[in-house]
């Protein structure tokens, strides 16, 4: 179910890219997914929630919801990093655990943003991603 | 009657600069981390794989003598270059790093104990920070910062303090910084720490490429340099060090190469360089570094260090007239780097968006971490670098772009 | 129906084997010093240089991302190649000497205490034996060598004595004689060492260009390697080292890479593998390295390693022809590898005048001076050593080189 | 004077090797030459005066003669080392001091065997030199 919910996201987040044929134009519109993204609570954006990228730094929440599901938030102090980690929460968040640990994430790859996943980029989005999927896996395992 | 500009004169050596990236013509400011190389350096590893390839030293044959005469005679370049009084004071390493984790641990283990004081500046890279760091942790030493000013120089009077109160055994600063672009008084410093009895090392990871370098004038006892910032090949660099420190240092890497003799009972070691050097050196680096200098020397060290003084002088100017713009790295005497902030952006935002114009920029903190907390710049900041190749209208595009970035963040 | 032989298919990739020395073609069989670059190589590090050269890691800039990619790349090609159980596993290095260095420094440092014994064996290349010696005399511990059998075997016997005696914590030895040929049990010593509670390295110099390899099943801690011996660059090599054995080892060498946040208050370092890996890598030759190792996979392990044993049958078969010629080291297990004496006449000469016919081998001690210590040979050996491209003929035009030779110094 | 010596007896040793065009010829020679060299005394062949090279050893004895000259006597256990350490020794034995301190050693280059002086071959031969020089300069500097 989870993994439906996950790949449909995903396919709409590639629809909505690919009104963007210039590399600029979709920097833009990642640009402005940034600076709507609904930050981490001011009260979660502590040193406990934070990924040190060598380039930016990601904040990441997460909570345990209903039904093994996982609700997350998160924020990064550069705007284009931003839209990226809120465009991952979009695509996760409120899924179910197991879902979320195994999930096949290509739609960064699929817009033509894959190279800030890159471990090497160090802009805490690939840590970010990295801690999503241990948090899942733990909580799923703990539910098996 | 016109004259040829320097980037006229060399960019045809570079292949790389006419390609695209993103599908924008390629604009490469990011020679601090890495310079491009010219084709005499491509081509000149290439012929050498494909020609006279053999491991050198203690090989009867004739590709092997081919080899280790280029080897060899990269060395004496280098050594020529920087003005060293003879070729065993340059110990090939694999880059300024290794060289100074050389010093750290030849030198360092063998001279440090409990209680010393290592000297460095606040403008260090943390390749002049860290091997410090650790061979000071392992004796008991500290190391100690001298501080840097708010326009990116070195706090004269914090260094002549730091000398009197520490006495340090050893100081070691840059000859011009990463960051910064600032040119430190090396002269100067050295004499200074001469008189407080201190062991000098240079790092010219920056020198290298942009300026003419004369050791002996200097009077430091070691100078460290790496190759693929100075249009040579990577994992090659260089450590000077004066002929007596050297031959009493312990060696620091053992194998091949820096043995007299082996046994059980017993291991002798080589004269210089080779104490230093175990194990089959990076030979296709040494010959290419070498035509690398033979490169700078053809065209010209005075040119290029007048060439980057007025594109830094340009950038500054033209990067002033963007609003909220600050540079960092103010100093009167520059290498060819600029870094920047704006007001209220991120440095990653900025290259990031540099970056989808063609533009290569590096930004953070530059390997620079504690100048970047001094400055309170804890997003480090977005830096353009030049290279002889670099031209007034590549910064003024850059600039530009610059501004298109900024626009679209606010 | 015509089968090609190994040669034929891969001798066009080597343009260097089209070459002449002193007027004669060369005929080279140096490959356990160096092996030549396939075409690959040198194009594939011409092509980085020409067209995607940056600094990597930490670059926000496509080419920086390009340059990090194939560089990454060339890690995994390695840990598939080995079959690491993660590119985590794989620490680039300057070479074989550098990363046993690193773990004498790294390891050795942090676990060995005076009384302590590293055993090796007496056919080790001086890079596995003088690293251990400078930490061993720093910490008060011994180096304690294990027999060298008559036919160039381990003594078996010896090694278990040794094991029992003295629980060293740490062994050492050569997954093939760069000497000799002799291919040791891996397997088995490691076993052993485990069993005796001992850490084990093996250097596998001349296992990488030879053997297909799997540390898993081996069950090693620590495995070396060298690029230049196994089709590729200069100045690249690798240190595989088990997860957990790595994590728990302090870093070496310091700079930037290796660290996680550097300040004068303290520095915390970064994971694996670049906690071991300080300043600019070698970018080009782990990319170039890599190539290598798709060129090797390309051809085949298995089939360069059928080729090579029936090479050292048919030079041993060959060789025995020629009067008061000694074969030293007539393992059954061999890689690519002949060594061999001539009563009364002088290594020296003898690999001079082939020199003089064009070709290439090897004399002297071969950095194991002990092994020649061993087995009385003052003057060493010479060496003849295969590749990929050596074929059957030049070894019989090389014994006719030989013979000729003989004569005119008898 | 014996900076004429010297460069007349290269010259013989120039003219000498001339009657060989080929490679292995001028080797055949040198092999010659090594065979024939009149060694060192067997007393003198001690460690004393070796100089070892990594592929082959020299010995080198030095004695003063009348009028501050020097005279030389080498061994080798390889014999085209052994070859050229008797050129060498015919090159420059005899001649005085300074003139041996001085002397621009260059038939080696001229018959095409300055490989074997490369100091990376490790022959023995370049350190001989140097000590020949050495010895040399030190007495001229003593008689001076
Ligand atoms: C068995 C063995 N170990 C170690 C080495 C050292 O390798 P490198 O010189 O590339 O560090 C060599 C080659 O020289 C070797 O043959
Ligand atoms: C000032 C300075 N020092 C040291 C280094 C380290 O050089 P490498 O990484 O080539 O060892 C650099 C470059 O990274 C540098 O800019």
């Amino acid at each position: 179910m989870s993994t439906e919910l996950i790949a449909s996201r995903q396919n709409d987040v590639i629809e909505e890219f690919a009104l963007f044929d210039e590399w600029m134009d979709k920097y833009e519109h990642l640009i402005e997914l940034g600076k709507d993204v609904p930050a981490i609570d001011a009260g979660r954006k502590t040193d406990d929630h934070l990924i040190k990228g060598c380039q930016s730094r990601v904040w990441l929440a997460a909570d345990e919801g209903e039904g093994g599901t996982v609700h997350f938030s998160a924020d990064s102090d550069a705007i284009i990093t931003k839209g990226l980690v809120g465009l991952m929460v979009r695509v996760l968040s409120g899924a179910d655990a197991k879902a979320i640990a195994e999930a096949d994430l290509h739609f960064l790859d699929a817009i033509g943003l894959h190279q800030h996943l890159s471990p090497t980029r160090s802009n805490g989005l690939a840590s970010m991603v990295q801690q999503m999927r241990l948090y899942a896996a733990a909580l799923a395992a703990r539910r098996a | 009657m016109a004259m040829t500009t320097l980037p006229e004169r060399v960019r045809k050596d570079f292949p790389i600069l006419d390609r695209e990236v993103h599908g924008k013509p390629l604009v490469y400011l990011d020679n601090a981390a890495s310079a491009q190389k010219p084709l005499a350096v491509i081509e000149g590893q290439r012929e050498y794989l494909a020609n006279y390839h053999a491991n050198i030293h203690r090989g009867a044959h004739h590709l092997a003598q081919l080899a280790t005469e280029a080897y060899e005679g990269g060395r004496s370049k280098i050594a020529a270059h920087i003005n060293a009084s003879g070729t065993e004071e340059i110990i090939f390493t694999a880059g300024s790093t290794d060289a100074i984790n050389l010093v750290a641990q030849a030198w360092g283990r063998a001279n440090l104990t409990s209680g010393d004081t290592v000297l460095v500046t606040r403008m260090e890279h943390h390749a002049n920070i860290v091997p410090w760091q650790m061979v000071c942790a392992e004796k008991g030493a500290q190391v100690v910062p001298v501080n840097v000013l708010e326009d990116g120089t070195l706090d004269l009077d914090d260094y002549r303090r730091a000398l009197e109160q520490h006495q340090p055994k050893l100081v070691g600063f840059v000859h011009a910084s990463n960051t910064l672009g600032t040119i430190n008084p090396v002269s100067e410093l050295t004499a200074l720490a001469k008189k407080a009895g201190a062991v000098t090392l240079i790092d010219g990871s920056q020198a290298v490429p942009h300026l003419a370098i004369d050791v002996q004038a200097i009077g430091c006892d070691f100078y460290v340099g790496t190759g693929h910032k100075a249009y040579g090949p990577t994992g090659i660099g260089f450590l000077f060090g004066r002929r007596e420190i050297l031959e009493a240092m312990p060696p620091w890497r053992g194998g091949g190469e820096m043995i007299k003799r082996v046994s059980f009972d017993g291991t002798t070691y080589n004269g210089l360089p080779h104490k230093f050097e175990a194990g089959t050196p990076h030979i296709s680096g040494g010959i290419a570094l070498g035509i690398a200098i033979d490169w700078i020397n053809g065209v010209g060290v005075e040119a290029i260090t007048a060439h980057e003084t007025a594109l830094v002088q340009h950038a500054h100017a033209a990067l002033g007239t963007l609003p909220g713009l600050r540079i960092i790295g103010t100093a009167t005497e520059k290498v060819g780097v600029v870094s920047l902030v704006v007001d209220g952006l991120h440095p990653y935002d900025l290259g990031t968006l540099l970056d989808g114009q063609g533009f290569a920029v590096r930004t953070g903190h530059h390997c620079t971490e504690p100048l970047m907390d001094h400055l309170g710049l804890e997003s480090g900041t977005l830096r353009m670098s030049f290279a002889a190749y670099t031209t007034r209208e590549e910064i003024d595009r850059a600039v530009i772009a610059l501004e298109r970035a900024i626009n679209m963040l606010r």
